[in-house]
């Protein structure tokens, strides 16, 4: 027999309607890597929070280094050397990089903090995963990818024996990925036991040894990864065939919708120009901080435009706010759903149903609702949204689900261009594909799409366009035809000398 | 059939979004009231219940007023002093001998100018809300002491018997006017929180300011009409205080935003934002009315009353709060 | 001279069975109607109130008479008054002992409860409603007696011009506002200049700061309205260590040793335990069809001063 | 060399956390001070300043207490009544005989009690902490009342002497005992919230409670610490108010839990946790408490008065914000 640093018997845990985990077994190796898969709200997230002591389990057996535990918190499971990063952002927004890192183990010298020290040490792990931030800055204030790494460099500081990644690499862009799996090789060495949960299963063949998958719940096989084809574990994780990964489809190309001139907003967007035609998908790639994101919020009026014009079906806007935008026919899905997305508090109902009151009420506002219940109904079967009835708060929904609400409010609108942010962050292969076929569906339409993510293949795989970013300027455009990884990634590190940063200075 | 349609209505309404506290609050205040009529026999009587239902009106309608404000994720401690600023400011143009009812809609458009203020302070110039409505609360006051050179009025008098039947002491329907005035206020503000585009996008913000933005709400309007609410509500019981005192006096209301507060928080409205029914807030004036009315009738010596306020409150939330943890226990059994 | 005043002013109750007034069947075995008579005051914080309520019980438990205080218990608030007032018609009191808060407020409420064959009786403080009798101090003769006071004791020392401060309780409080009115009056025509009144809501240490702040301007004189602002004015004048005329409202034990110690020059002393003691006996009366005596009663002040 | 490690200092202290609003705070505060004494020059005289640090540092210690519960996001309204219980438990015993300091521990010992119980319905019941300490504030008041069974005490007379010196009367060094007690209190307090592991916790768990939980803070134990500091320091208020006044009074502190959250609040503490530094706090009690004396030297009629202090508080505040909003305007060109 070989010996398990992790083991789970029967383990069976529910919530008010939905048996998240029932009857699962599951273990896991010194110095391997073991990649837990499944669809979203196949209960992953779950089985690791369980393992991390954040919930209890309802029955079922649970073995750490050979001992059978009983009442675990997250402290002590800290203390017997578990490390979790989590599938949301779990930072305190006020506080700095270091004192988050040391948050819960502060470094004490009589009596007192020693800040000094801490610093020294959070610049040391830092450095050690070639994260570039000062350990003095506030977390508020760092990009949802940089708050991920900082997150990372917490679990790694505990000095863990075994570290699980739920989804780490949900907000990151591939120069972080691969930073990232070289020190999942070199904890891997050091005989550290890492269980990783990820949605982009294009990653494992860069670390994975043995995978795990999980249905609705249920154990449905462990293999290992050699042996195995990602074919046969998206089958094994969707329970069916899944024809294509990238459905492309193609479309003429149309009249013009959007004209982009000479944009100007802050600091990260600058002379940015584009157009944008009927049947098209654009995608925008880029490293993390190109600017991408603040492009769609200031095309969005989400942020105030310094100059540039922006010139929809012929007719030029004045976009002040999204509600200017979202009349005009601009819509965006934000890419941090928690922060932008959701209300968390509200039902899925009144989440999907919020952009779209406009037309679900009479002359007098009054919410009519019946169509109410018809559009969520509608929206939720069209994403195949996993929820036990539309009446349950946002925030029960798994990540993925989540994500699809964010979506899926848009879905009603008549809008001339859609934009969307990493939409599929966090979401499950088959709900991937559904995401890629909506905008397929748009694209049908004749509605613009534009198609803001930082993986590669995907963007590759469904635009039809692509346009790279660097430091808030358009670097390049690419024709699908002849688009590389390389080449993006030639255009997105096209960063400005430094002689002209530093006469502007 | 029809005893199953039955079923599932009263099925619905337990399930509706928060209702369980209002159903578990509500089972405090039976409570309540079969204590204090088993004291004494003549809290239960006719005349009491009447009166009874008078007095929490006041506190009914600052209280809704206050769980607007509060499900946005905001607070307005400027209620008391709208109220006192409203009675004041009423009451000197009646005691000038201008008609009763059009001094009444000046202080009312005063009092819905000052909301207009605390709101734009918040909506606009972002101020937080604890220092915009602490800011509007010294103020309002300030204008209330110098609506009558810093006097208390004098009777408002024989011409404003009108006035004073409408919203104290006349009664409609075996019910007192005030009575209704509530259940009005109460109806329509329900309506227009539960039912209404306005309702929904004030969910919204307390739950989630930013998405909402990015969902094309109008955040800085929505907040504004919130606030002009709330001083209307204050404004109406500043017309009733006008009305039952028959003069106008300068501390009108003071204290009263705590009140409202509490009202509405003991009936399951967050102080987060985002969370709460207005049937809540009624439940919660109730508790806070019923306990003031019983304890008199009770005789409960004064030096103690204050005590069994305090513990009362706190009992009837944690009412709800062991309720549910019950809840949860028995579903992970 | 010390003890003898305070024993009056402060009455010491006899802790063991004075607490329930369920007892008073005992007084019910006479055979007599089972009457309630309710006590309203303008809240429950004041020792003043205290001191009526125990002049009233006292009186209740001679004569045999159900008994029960009550105000808002919030502060003084003139619409949670009316409610007491409207709750104690409900629960069926015969008499009404009430210090209105102000001369109209409850004017209304009072014709109702009158119509619901209520009988009242104003204490301290009446409203402008009939009623079988008021007991009461005249404020304004009495704020104009503190004046008057003041006025004595600085022209003995020689002092005929000068700042003079005035420590009040809110502006909204009738009596203490009729208590500077008459303070002002006594000061018509001299060439002292009475400073913008400052409100201390009657708490000892905010009325002792704003005294204090008179003091650091140079006043002469300082007048506190009621006793939390006295004792505030005594104390801060006590601490400066200066000669300024203190004059104030009501007695306590602290405001008696400020006298005493010559911080305070006098204080106007009203009489509450009687004012509760007396309207009891007129209740009583007017109940068993007695003689109810006069109108008004002036339960009058006292002023009191070093011996 | 010298000169620019002292301009690196100047700035470490102005890139400190929290700082901006301190800084921008403090020109109100210093704007004001120059008015008042253009107003009357009395303002400024050393007596008065002297006087007015004293007058200050109740305020300024409350406000400390509810700084340390705002910045774990939850809030204190017992205070006021805690001070209160603090001042009649203390004058009651010391009018029975029993020896000052032993009173006064007395006194001390059962606010810390009524803070254990906040901190406990709020972290362990997890009501919301405007109804657990609604609550606590109500019946801390009934504890008032009772103490001295409905009645102020008598003065606490000679005996207490040494006890009203120490925390009122005397001076040590030039300055009045009550100013050195408040510059303890903020130093010790100080420290404690920017040097120590509970302060950092603190901090942590106003800005993200489930991360901090995550992180293995101890969220029960933290948050029922911070309430009993709050009482804490309410509670050292009420024995100066003893020693102040020389008798307790059963309204003692009634209100104070408003300035304590003004004084915080215009400091740059936010109410919803996470932000704010307790020098903050102190320049926030100062504004209060300079309007509050300086309007009374100025003469300001007393209609008026409450419209001026209304408006300075929100002019403060919206000095801060418009500063930042430059800076904002400027690192974007
Ligand atoms: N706190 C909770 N309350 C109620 N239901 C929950 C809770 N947490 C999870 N669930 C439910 O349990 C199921 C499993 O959720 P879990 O988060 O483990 O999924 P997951 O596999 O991590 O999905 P994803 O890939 O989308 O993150 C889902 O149906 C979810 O709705
Ligand atoms: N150097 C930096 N330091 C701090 N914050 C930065 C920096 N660069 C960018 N940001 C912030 O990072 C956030 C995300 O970056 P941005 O949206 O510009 O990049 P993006 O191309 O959309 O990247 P992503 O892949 O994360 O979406 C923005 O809020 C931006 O203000
Ligand atoms: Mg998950
Ligand atoms: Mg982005």
């Amino acid at each position: 027999m070989e010996e398990y640093i992790v083991e789970f018997k029967h383990l069976c845990k529910e919530f008010p309607g939905v048996k998240a985990l029932d009857d699962v077994s599951f273990n896991l190796k010194r110095g391997e890597v073991l990649a837990l898969l499944g669809e979203n709200g196949a209960g992953k997230s779950t089985l690791v929070k369980i393992l991390s002591g954040i919930y209890t389990k309802d029955s079922g057996e649970f073995r750490l280094f050979g001992q059978e535990i009983h009442n675990l918190t997250p402290k002590r499971a800290q203390e017997l050397g578990i490390a979790i990063i989590h599938q949301e952002l779990n930072m305190c927004n006020h506080l700095t990089v270091a004192e988050n890192i040391f948050l819960g183990r502060e470094k004490v010298r009589f009596g007192m903090l020693s800040n000094k020290e801490m610093n020294a040490e959070a610049a040391k792990i830092l450095g050690k995963l070639n994260i570039d931030i000062s350990p003095e800055t506030i977390v508020g204030e760092l990009p949802v990818s940089k708050q991920q790494m900082v997150e990372i460099a917490k679990a790694l500081s505990t000095n863990a024996k075994i570290l699980i990644m739920d989804e780490p690499t949900s907000a990151l862009t591939s120069r972080e990925i691969e930073e990232l799996f070289s020190i999942i090789k070199s904890l891997k060495k050091q005989g550290y036991g890492i269980i990783y949960i990820s949605h982009r299963l294009e990653e494992l063949e860069h670390i994975a040894d043995r995978v795990t998958i999980l249905r609705d719940g249920k154990f449905v096989t462990s293999m290992n990864f050699k042996d195995t084809t990602l074919q046969e574990i998206i089958s094994h994780m969707v329970g069916r065939e899944l024809k294509e990964k990238y459905p492309r489809i193609s479309c003429p190309r149309g009249k013009k919708i959007l004209e982009v001139r000479n944009l100007n907003a802050g600091k990260m967007v600058r002379n940015v120009s584009f157009d944008l035609y009927e049947g098209e998908i654009i995608g925008f790639a880029g490293l993390v901080g190109a600017g991408r994101t603040e492009l769609t919020r200031a095309l969005f009026g989400a942020d105030p435009i310094d100059s540039g014009e922006i010139i929809l079906d012929g007719k030029k806007l004045n976009i002040k706010s999204p509600i200017d935008a979202i009349k005009a026919g601009i819509v965006s899905a934000p890419e941090d759903r928690k922060r932008e997305g959701l209300c968390i508090k509200l039902s899925i109902r009144e989440n999907i149903s919020l952009p779209n009151l406009d037309s679900l009420c009479n002359k007098l506002g009054v919410v009519n609702k019946k169509k109410e219940k018809e559009l969520t109904q509608s929206i939720a079967e069209r994403l195949r949204i996993k929820m036990p009835n539309a009446s349950v708060n946002a925030e029960s929904l798994s990540g993925g689900n989540q994500q699809k609400i964010v979506v899926g409010k848009w879905l009603a609108r008549n809008s001339r261009v859609v934009i969307f942010d990493e939409p599929t962050r966090g979401i499950d292969v088959a709900a991937k594909v559904e995401i890629y076929n909506l905008m397929n569906d748009l694209k049908r339409q004749g509605i613009g799409v534009m198609f803001v993510s930082s993986e590669m293949p995907e963007i590759l795989g469904i635009s039809d366009r692509i346009l790279v970013m660097c430091e808030g300027r358009i670097t390049g455009e690419l024709d699908i035809n002849e688009a590389t990884q390389d080449k993006i990634m030639e255009y997105a590190t096209r960063f400005e000398k430094k002689e002209i940063n530093s006469r502007t200075a | 059939m029809q005893v199953k349609e039955k079923t599932n209505f009263f099925k619905n309404i337990i399930a509706m979004r928060g209702m369980g506290q209002v159903i578990s609050v509500s089972s405090a205040l039976v409570m309540m009231c079969i204590v204090f009529s088993i004291l004494n026999p003549n809290f239960f009587s006719g005349k009491n219940i009447s009166n009874l239902l008078r007095q929490v009106v006041p506190i009914l309608i600052i209280g809704i007023g206050q769980s607007y404000v509060l499900i946005t994720g905001n607070i307005d401690l400027s209620i008391g002093s709208i109220v006192g600023m409203s009675c004041m400011i009423s009451a000197t143009l009646m005691t000038r001998g201008v008609n009763p009812w059009v001094s009444a809609l000046i202080a009312m458009l005063c009092c819905l100018g000052m909301g207009l203020i605390s709101g734009l302070l918040v909506s606009k110039a972002k101020l937080p809300p604890f220092i915009a409505t602490l800011g509007t609360m010294i103020v309002a006051r300030g204008i209330a002491q110098i609506s009558n050179n810093n006097y208390n009025t004098d009777a408002i008098g024989e011409g404003a018997r009108g006035f004073r039947n409408f919203f104290y002491y006349g009664q409609t329907l075996g019910l007192f006017n005030t009575v209704w005035i509530g259940l009005v206020v109460f109806i329509f503000f329900d309506f227009i929180l539960s039912r209404t585009r306005t309702g929904r996008h004030i969910y919204a913000i307390g739950s989630n300011i930013e998405a909402s933005k990015l969902s094309g709400v109008n955040v800085v309007f929505t907040t504004t009409i919130v606030y002009i609410i709330s001083s209307f509500c204050a404004a109406l019981v500043g017309l009733i205080t006008t009305a039952t005192g028959g003069l106008g006096t300068m501390d009108a209301g003071n204290g009263y935003e705590l009140n409202a507060v509490a009202a509405s928080v003991i009936g399951g409205v967050s102080t987060l934002g985002g969370q709460g029914i207005l049937l809540g807030t009624v439940v919660g004036s109730f508790i806070w009315g019923v306990l003031n009315n019983g304890l008199q009738f009770a005789g409960a010596p004064v030096a103690i009353r204050n005590i069994v306020i305090g513990i009362v409150v706190v009992v009837a939330v944690l009412i709800d709060i062991i309720a549910r943890t019950g809840k949860v226990k028995k579903a992970k059994e | 001279g010390k003890s003898e005043t305070a024993g009056t002013t402060t009455p010491t109750p006899q802790t063991q069975d004075n607490t329930s007034e369920n007892e008073t069947p005992s007084g019910g075995e006479e055979k007599k109607k089972d009457y309630l008579v309710y006590l309203i005051t303008m809240d429950l914080m004041d020792q003043h109130w205290a001191s009526m309520d125990q002049g009233a019980k006292a009186a209740a438990q001679e004569l045999g008479l159900n008994y029960k205080w009550t105000a808002p218990t919030t502060g003084k608030d003139d619409a949670a008054q009316i409610e007491c007032i409207n709750n104690a018609v409900a629960d069926g009191a015969d008499v009404i002992l009430l210090a209105s808060n102000g001369p109209t407020t409850q004017v209304a409420t009072l014709e109702e409860a009158s119509k619901a064959g209520v009988k009242i009786i104003y204490v301290d403080s009446p409203a402008d409603f009939p009623a079988i009798q008021t007991l009461a101090t005249d404020n304004e003769k009495a704020g104009e007696i503190a004046g008057q006071e003041m006025l004595a004791a600085l022209n003995a020392k020689g002092i005929t011009s000068g700042k003079i401060g005035i420590v009040n309780v809110n502006s909204a409080t009738a009596s203490t506002v009729a208590r500077e009115k008459g303070f002002r009056k006594a000061f018509e025509g001299t060439n002292f200049e009475i400073l913008a009144t400052q409100y201390g809501e009657g708490q000892v240490d905010k009325s002792q700061q704003i005294a204090t702040n008179y003091i650091t301007e140079g006043c002469v004189g300082i007048f506190g309205a009621n006793e939390g602002s006295t004792v505030g004015v005594g104390n801060a004048i006590q601490e400066s260590g200066s000669d300024i005329v203190g004059v104030g409202f009501d007695k306590s034990d602290a405001v008696l040793q400020l006298i005493e110690s010559g911080a305070l020059l006098c204080t106007m002393a009203q009489n509450p335990y009687d004012m509760g003691y007396q309207g009891m006996k007129t209740a009583y009366a007017a109940l068993t069809g007695g003689d109810t005596g006069p109108e008004y009663v002036d339960t009058g002040v006292t002023v009191l001063k070093k011996n």
